[in-house]
């Protein structure tokens, strides 16, 4: 009983939460010892539940033995697995990063500074965080989608006030207004939804296959909450202050993972619960996602601060996920499996990518002590590795191939292609491009050689070769697609509708 | 008018004016409060949700999702209020409204010109 | 392989195994050494042949090149006795005239390439062997040209190289289209003649190949044209007289004795049999003999003796365009007049071999054993024919240089006796036969033209005495032995010419053998009337008036074709840069435009973050959503 | 006869002998120069030897194919056929050449390590490219070329360098992303992105829907026509001239530009096949935009002071020819274009040696100042000259047999518009590598123009810089004078033609 694989699910997300309390003892061997069982007990259930779910199939673990419609459900299907996945390992990269990050914190300097706060914390709330967004992913009630919501929120915007700026703190404040703001609208469509369905599981309300108007208004608001999550153009200007400020492992984890969270939501609404919902409908998401791609290129390409170019990137990368829900159902019906598996795969890899950029931008920007892009000049001989890792995150990102993010541009642009859709297409295109110009610019100033930096502090080892680890499965991720993307196609590719 | 509508309306018209509260106000204190007000109006629409076995009595699975709303709200607020004293302790106002305040400044788009 | 084969190998072998050496400097002495010899078994060769000339050899390498094919038929045997005859004469001359040239390596070094190239187009079996060696000959005798690199050679190899390339070039139009209509490549005889016929294409029988429909007249203008660049017929002869002067003494003998025969047998060897365009074979024979009168006419307004050389090449080379002429205006009439063709470039080809190295030979001239004179010398010198004149010059070298002239010179003149007779007889008698209106007209008009001829030596005689004047001060004191012996060589050849000229070409089928003393009136009253004018002109000078003072520019038609193409070009280039400029500022300005546009939008972004409009903004989706999903 | 060695694995291990070294020698430190030419070398030999093992199979009758399924009907996948190898085998060839003349040119600057390192992956990339099974894998290659080709570009880092490497990025890259559309659409229309001999495309379809076709065709094109130097889209490679002079060797004889070319053969031929892409229009065009480039190539070179961009503009017009000949139908002309591939490469390669040892002997970068250098550098100008007679089509060099086979394929195609195209371009190639011939040879030393920085012993300069220009010197004449022997390039792409392969 206790062997059965539908206990991972309970492991994945118990495991972070309670490493969690764990470590919010605060000693130092408490932390290390909450960020390995976290880490393992997240990497050990998604590494379960992948197999699992390939084998079997959906996997439905009613908690307590009580299913719908009182009880609570977990719920794990390839789309489950895939971000459970993509969490493990960034989330692992990004702990190994931290532990360096923050300093040593058994050293009294260390623990008393300011930075010290940072490491007493980053711990507890980055395994809370990890444990809110693995609950996201495997939960099959709405409700429960919006607890675990405001705990991931919560999570992230203390996450951002971690770095004791002025600065930090004011964004991380706005991140969190915006993100209640977010909730409640989710909160007023669960009651909508609720309501008209009387059921809160996303299985039950798929089946009912709502429509009429109050449905309608509970999608739209929980979109427009999810959306100001997942900073859709036009609500994105919360993220970029929110992620450039926060310290670099926070910046990372907020920008590949904790957006994805809520991404996830809206994708499950409108797949698998409403079937689509109405092709305007789509055509407004993937028009909000098409002027991301580009407002956040060209946002990036006028920064000049690392991590906000970094920030302004992920708007644009996000605008994609955007604009692949008017591709993945196509304007004459059906269904676009390029699209599914694109789609997602661009969020994976971005995911990789994105985190491999943010902890090599966290590295450059610790060497130097200064968060400028002209300040790097040259960094790319003190720091080849870093700078190696940047890259090719950038580069994953721009859809170079052999890269993760070429393969889900690859797909995207087929599934366009397919339907006609040229607009989307010469979008991904031009995004891709425009990617490349912020990534450029960067790797421009890293190469130059002209002035030295003033100042340069070693990096710690174990950060730079976490950064690379990304960085080299951002690219693996080109070279080997199959299994992922088999793994969405367990138990059917739109199992509800 | 069922009581459904009702409250529906009530629901609907508490989290307009908690929104309001959000976004015209720019203390903070006037913006927690303003997304306490939000939930306060969801939940009213929550507690009178159509029962569903039973005509005679209230169905229980709202009247538990209000009780964890005001869990987590309570939880949310704790949290607003602890960093909106933060921001007030560092920038010497409850505001954010003056870190975006004038087009220009704030934001990365100045950073070129200003440097 | 028979020895025949293996010396037809070793022909055009020679030069190359000598080239391969010189690019290592340890080898390249023992190259520069042999270089001169590098000729020696083509001679041998072109003996051998013409002992016996049913040996007919022939060597195929179908690896080399796209497929080289070497083979010698009588008109090759007797070009190349031309050919390698000249080019040992040349090299051992050479090897005297640059012994102290600094340059001296690298002239041998492109002679070698340029005698290899000029065997191997005499060798050539097929069409591209043929156009490599031409090609190769042209390229490396421009540094021959130069090789003086002062500002007079550079210009002269410029517009040598010009012409040269304008020419290949239209050799190569030419070929393109045989190799196209022939199926690749061709070798000289049938398949050639098979590929012309196919290119004429026979209506209602088989069409010409797609796209060449009605080339034939332009794929033939184009060869001819082609070739008669090299061989300087008018008016494309602009580079000869600039080239010739310039080049060593040598190379101009071997430019003017051999090399413009190439464009010669380019004719003879690519052209059809039977000219399908008659028009074009009549422009050939008009032209020709138009320029055989204007080489002599711009000849004789040189001062340097080389160029009044390299004019009457022209002149020359005309008489020979006629020959070729007719065979394309008659076949019936070919085994004649390539007869009178193939004897008339031999005989050419040693008599102005030999004048051009006797230029050489009187620029070394060797000075009296006696010393004194040299004052008087000089002040008598401006009269001309004085007693006085070339004081302290050795006497002995002097008129042995007079007689050597003088010898080629009336074999070129058609004097009575000379192989310049046995020629022209045979050319007059070609043009007999084909009687009619270009009898009447060009008979008469090449008796003027013989006239002309001997004025032009004469002129050539005059202008290097005063050459030999001027050049000599200090008159060398070793004798040049090892120049008059290749020289001496070359005349005492030309004077044998009318006893081997049948032996080295026997008349084709059909052919009779002109006689020596046939015509002689014909042969003798031309050089007679050409000396007595010059008799005139030099002892009467009022007799001519201003005529005689006349001088036209070497290179005549070239000094307004330069101004044109100078007016041309400069004007041309000007306005090509200035319309690329104002492209690139236009660009520039768009693109200034649409970054300051994008950039005034992007710095909206903060607005964005503001409450109120945030709010609105949240509002304004929930409607927008609602009312699309609805 | 029979192959050596039939291993599925081969063309992988032709692409890792050079993958493997390179990401070795990014590890290295700066100082370990021992090691570093050691890899380098092994690398270069090893390639040469495995691409020897599958010409000899490929000549035998053998082929070559390895695969590696990225997605559901997407694959990694290299084939050796006799096709890819006339690129590999010229890849690997000169790769040895430059590697050796690379080490004697960089003597003692600075960043060798990333230097070597990226120049390896740049021939990996290359070598990838030709062996590439589909346009899938053609694409990968392609753009991991731009990637290896930049540091190289911008290896000096001066500002120049630096602007030049944004423009060549912003040109391939865009072209890049070109590409990588086209190559969607295409395997949407197709259903497939293998190469195929003869192509893919069913005629009948493409008649039905000539203006989509076409319109594939030309985003196709557009990817693969930055690399070729296509006449709109040529600009970044005079600029890209900054480069040192390995890399410009490397990049205008093998790698990017023939990277191009490349493309527009599989375009033409596995792609659309050529028969469809008559039928449709689009080989003619390909064939007219060459023809205009191959002139605007050569009337642009002739301004041209500076060696180097002489030489580039050279590349733009004589790249075309590749073009030229791959779009005809005729056998002939297509051996002709193909064939241009391998002589383009060695000539050109030998003319950016040359320029390089002028640069690094005597710091002599502009014609003007190269009058009488024969006398200082006799053996390296011998080799220019050879080179650039080759360039301007006068045999027995390579570039004539080309310019014959193109001339009379085009004709045999009915395309007699060919010819003056052909013969124009002589004539301008003539008017800007003939004067420079002429004044090295014939012009009077200016000794004061020079810096001489010495030489060694036996050699006019660094023997490690001599050597490999008289090497591909040689081969452009041997291949030339040699041409009818079945091993010679021309022999290898008329086998290609034969065998339909194409």
């Amino acid at each position: 009983m206790i062997l059965d694989p539908v206990h991972w699910t309970t492991l994945a997300v118990m495991g972070p939460l309670l490493a969690g309390l764990l470590a919010m003892e605060g000693r130092p061997r408490a932390i290390r010892l909450g960020l390995v069982l976290g880490m393992g007990a997240s990497v050990s259930a998604t590494a379960g539940l992948w197999t699992t779910v390939v084998r079997e199939g959906p996997l439905r673990h009613p908690l307590g033995g009580w299913g719908m419609p009182l009880g609570i459900e977990l719920y794990a299907d390839g789309l489950s697995v895939l971000m459970l996945a993509m969490t493990a390992l960034v989330g692992s990269a990004v702990s190994l990063y931290a532990t360096a990050y923050f300093g040593d914190i058994s050293q009294r300097r260390v623990r008393d500074s300011p930075a010290g706060r940072g490491a007493r914390f980053f711990a507890p709330l980055w395994l809370l965080l990890w444990g809110s967004l693995n609950g996201i992913y495997l939960s099959g009630d709405i409700f429960n989608l919006y607890v675990l919501l405001e705990i991931m929120g919560l999570s992230a915007a203390a996450m951002v006030t971690l770095a004791v700026t002025s600065k930090a703190t004011v964004a991380g404040m706005r991140y969190l207004v915006i993100s209640l703001v977010g909730s409640m609208f989710f909160l007023l469509g669960v009651a909508l939804l609720y309501t008209v369905g009387g059921t809160l599981s996303l299985e039950r309300l798929a089946q009912l296959e709502l429509s009429g108007p109050l449905p309608a208004v509970a999608l739209a608001l929980m979109t427009v909450g999810m959306a100001a999550k997942t900073a859709l153009f036009p609500i994105h200007g919360w993220l970029p202050p929110a992620h450039a400020a926060a310290p670099a492992p926070a910046s990372a984890i907020l920008s590949a993972l904790v957006v994805k969270g809520s991404f996830y939501i809206m994708l499950r609404l409108w797949v698998h619960v409403f079937g689509g919902g109405a092709r305007e409908g789509l055509l407004v998401l993937g028009i909000l996602g098409a002027t991301a791609v580009i407002w956040g290129s060209i946002m990036a390409l006028r920064q000049l601060s690392l991590k906000r170019l970094i920030a302004y990137s992920t708007v644009a990368q996000l605008g994609y996920l955007f604009v692949m829900f008017p591709l993945l159902f196509p304007a004459g019906g059906g269904w676009s499996p390029d699209a599914w598996s694109g789609g997602l795969y661009h969020a994976l890899s971005h995911a990789v990518a994105k985190a491999a950029m943010f902890l090599a931008a966290g590295s450059m920007t610790y060497a130097v002590a200064r968060d400028d892009i002209r300040a790097i000049s040259g960094i790319a001989h003190r720091l080849p590795m870093t700078f190696l890792a940047f890259g090719l995150g950038g580069l994953s990102l721009a859809g170079i191939p052999p890269s993760g993010g070429f393969v889900a541009k690859w797909l995207l642009l087929r599934s366009a292609v397919e339907q006609g859709g040229w607009g989307w297409a010469v979008l991904i295109t031009v995004g891709g491009l425009l990617t490349l110009a912020y990534v450029l610019m960067v790797l421009r100033y890293a190469v130059d050689q002209t002035e030295e930096p003033p100042e340069f502090r070693d990096v710690p080892r174990r950060m730079e070769w976490a950064a690379m680890g990304l960085a080299i499965a951002a690219l693996l991720l080109g070279i080997r697609a199959t299994e992922t993307l088999s793994l969405l196609e367990a138990g059917g590719i739109v199992p509800w509708r | 008018m069922t009581p459904l509508a009702l409250y529906t309306a009530a629901g609907v018209g508490l989290f307009a004016v908690g929104l309001w509260g959000v976004v015209a106000r720019g203390h903070l204190f006037w913006k927690v409060l303003g997304i306490n007000v939000m939930g306060g109006g969801i939940f009213l629409i929550l507690l009178a949700a159509p029962p569903r076995l039973d005509p005679a009595q209230a169905d229980p699975v709202p009247q538990a999702m209000v009780l964890t709303g005001i869990v987590v709200a309570v939880a949310a607020t704790a949290v607003a209020l602890g960093m909106a004293l933060r921001v007030a302790a560092r920038t010497g106002l409850p505001f954010l409204e003056e870190d975006a305040g004038d087009p220009g400044s704030g934001g990365g788009a100045d950073e070129r010109g200003r440097e | 392989m028979a020895a025949a084969e293996l010396l037809l190998a070793l022909a055009l072998g020679a030069p190359v195994l000598l080239i391969l050496g010189w690019p290592l400097v340890r080898l390249r002495p023992w190259t520069v050494r042999l270089a001169p010899w590098g000729a020696a078994p083509a001679l041998l060769l072109a003996l051998v042949y013409l002992a016996d000339p049913s040996i007919a050899p022939a060597v195929e390498a179908p690896g080399v090149f796209l497929g080289l094919q070497l083979s010698l038929d009588p008109l090759g045997g007797a070009l190349l006795l031309l050919t390698a005859l000249l080019w040992v004469a040349a090299g051992a001359y050479a090897w005297w005239y640059h012994h102290d040239d600094p340059a001296r390596d690298r002239f041998f070094g492109l002679f070698l390439l340029t005698m290899a190239g000029n065997l191997g187009l005499v060798l050539a079996g097929d069409v591209l062997t043929f156009y490599l060696s031409f090609a190769a000959m042209t390229f490396a005798a421009y540094g021959l040209v130069v090789h003086r690199q002062d500002d007079e050679a550079l210009r002269a190899g410029r517009v040598y190289i010009i012409m040269a390339l304008v020419g290949e070039v239209a050799i190569l139009f030419g070929l393109f289209a045989l190799g196209a209509a022939g199926g690749g490549l061709l070798a000289f005889g049938p398949e050639l003649a098979e590929a012309w016929s196919r290119l004429a294409g026979e209506p209602g029988v088989f069409p010409p190949p797609e796209g060449l429909e009605g080339a034939y007249p332009w794929v033939a203008g184009l060869l001819l044209a082609g070739f008669a660049v090299k061989a300087g017929l008018a008016p494309l002869h602009l580079w000869l007289p600039l080239a010739h002067p310039v080049a060593p003494t040598a190379a101009s003998a071997l430019l003017s004795g051999v090399m413009i025969k190439a464009g010669l047998l380019g004719w003879l060897r690519m052209l059809p049999d039977d000219l399908a365009v008659p028009t074009l074979a009549a422009a050939v024979v008009a032209i020709g003999a138009a320029t055989a009168f204007y080489g002599v006419l711009m000849g004789l307004a040189q001062d340097d003796p080389k160029t009044v050389l390299a004019y009457s090449s022209v002149s020359q080379m005309g008489y020979m365009a006629v020959g070729t002429g007719i065979i394309l205006l008659a076949p019936e009439l070919a085994p004649l007049a390539l007869t009178a063709v193939v004897f008339y470039a031999l005989h050419n080809g040693v008599a102005k071999g030999a004048l051009f190295l006797s230029v050489g030979v009187g620029d070394r001239l060797p000075g009296r054993s006696s010393t004194g004179g040299d004052s008087r010398g000089k002040s008598h010198r401006a009269e001309p024919g004085h007693p006085r004149r070339h004081a302290g010059l050795h006497r002995g070298w002097l008129w042995a240089l007079r007689l050597g002239i003088a010898l080629p010179a009336l074999a070129l003149a058609g004097a009575p006796f000379t192989s310049g007779a046995f020629a022209k007889g045979a050319l007059k008698d070609a043009l007999g036969e084909l009687g009619g209106t270009w009898y009447a007209v060009l008979d008469p008009l090449l008796l003027v033209a013989a006239v002309g001829t001997t004025l032009l030596l004469a002129r050539f005689m005059a202008t290097l005495e005063a050459r030999i004047e001027q050049t000599h001060p200090d008159p060398s004191t070793s004798s040049p032995w090892g120049l008059a012996l290749p020289w001496g060589a070359l005349v005492g050849v030309g004077l044998a010419a009318p006893l081997w000229l049948p032996v080295a070409f026997p008349p084709l089928d059909g052919a009779a053998v002109p006689s020596l003393l046939q015509d002689l009136t014909a042969a003798t009253l031309p050089v007679l009337a050409g000396l007595a004018v010059a008799w005139a002109v030099v002892r009467r000078p009022g007799l001519l008036g201003s005529i005689r003072k006349i001088r036209v520019p070497a290179g005549d038609l070239l000094i307004p074709v330069e101004a044109l193409v100078r007016r041309v070009a400069v004007p041309g280039r000007t306005a090509a840069n200035q319309a690329a400029w104002a492209l690139r500022r236009g660009a520039l300005r768009i693109r200034t435009f649409a970054e300051s546009r994008i950039e005034a939008v992007a710095r909206r972004d903060p607005r964005l973050m503001r409450s109120p409009l945030l709010g609105s903004l949240l509002l304004a989706l929930v409607l927008f959503l609602v009312f699309a999903l609805v | 006869m029979t192959p050596v060695l039939d291993w599925e694995i081969l063309p992988l291990l032709v692409v890792l002998s050079s993958f493997v070294p390179g990401v070795w020698i990014m590890f290295l430190q700066e100082e370990q120069k021992g090691l570093r030419t050691t890899l380098n070398m092994v690398g270069a030999v090893a390639k040469v030897l495995l691409v020897g093992l599958m010409l000899q199979g490929v000549g035998a009758g053998a082929a070559y194919e390895w695969r590696l399924q990225v997605l559901p009907g997407l694959e990694l996948s290299l084939i050796g056929d006799a096709l890819a190898l006339l690129f590999v085998t010229l890849s690997a060839v000169l790769w040895l050449v430059t590697t050796v003349y690379a080490i004697g040119y960089l003597e003692d600057s600075p960043n060798r390590t990333r230097f070597f390192s990226f120049f390896s992956l740049c021939v990996t990339a290359t070598t990838g490219l030709a062996m590439a099974g589909d346009l899938f894998t053609f694409v990968i290659f392609y753009e991991a070329l731009t990637w290896a080709t930049y540091p190289l570009v911008v290896h000096r880092g001066t500002p120049e360098a630096i602007q030049a490497g944004r423009l060549y990025l912003i040109y391939t890259l865009t072209a890049g992303a070109a590409l990588v559309l086209g190559a969607v659409w295409f395997q949407v229309e197709a259903g497939t992105v293998a190469f195929a001999p003869g192509g893919v495309l069913d005629m009948a379809a493409v008649e039905g829907a000539p203006v989509r076709y076409f319109s594939l065709f030309l985003v196709l094109l557009a990817g693969v026509s930055v690399k070729a130097a296509f006449f709109p889209v040529h600009g970044w490679l005079p600029i890209a001239m900054v480069a040192p002079a390995p890399v410009s060797a490397l990049l205008h004889a093998v790698a990017v530009v023939k990277a191009g070319a490349f493309g527009v053969t599989r375009l033409l031929h596995s792609l659309f096949g050529i028969e469809v892409a008559w039928e449709m229009g689009a080989a003619g065009m390909v064939a007219g935009l060459a023809a205009f480039t191959i002139i605007y190539g050569s009337i642009r070179a002739l301004a041209q002071d500076d060696l180097k961009r002489l030489l580039a503009f050279s590349t733009v017009s004589q790249l075309s020819y590749i073009a030229l000949g791959v779009a005809f139908l005729t056998p002939m002309a297509q051996a002709g274009g193909l064939v241009h591939l391998v002589h383009q490469g060695i000539m050109k390669i030998t003319l950016f040696f040359c320029a390089g040892v002028l640069a690094q002997t005597l710091e002599v970068k502009k014609v003007s100042q190269m009058a009488g250098v024969a006398r200082r550098l006799p053996l390296t100008m011998l080799a220019f000259s050879v080179a650039a007679l080759g360039m301007i089509g006068i045999p027995p060099v390579a570039g004539f047999l080309s310019k014959w086979y193109l001339g009379v394929g085009a004709l045999d195609a009915g395309a007699p518009w060919v010819i003056p195209v052909l013969l124009a371009s002589s004539l301008l190639n003539a008017a800007y590598f003939l004067p420079v011939i002429r004044t090295a040879y014939f012009d009077e030393p200016d000794p004061d123009r020079w810096t001489d920085r010495g030489h060694s012993r036996r050699f006019e300069a660094d023997w490690r810089l001599v050597v490999p220009t008289v090497i591909t010197a040689l081969l452009a004449l041997l291949s030339g004078l040699f041409g009818g022997i079945p091993w010679s390039p021309l022999g290898w792409a008329e086998l290609i033609v034969d065998r339909r392969i194409l």
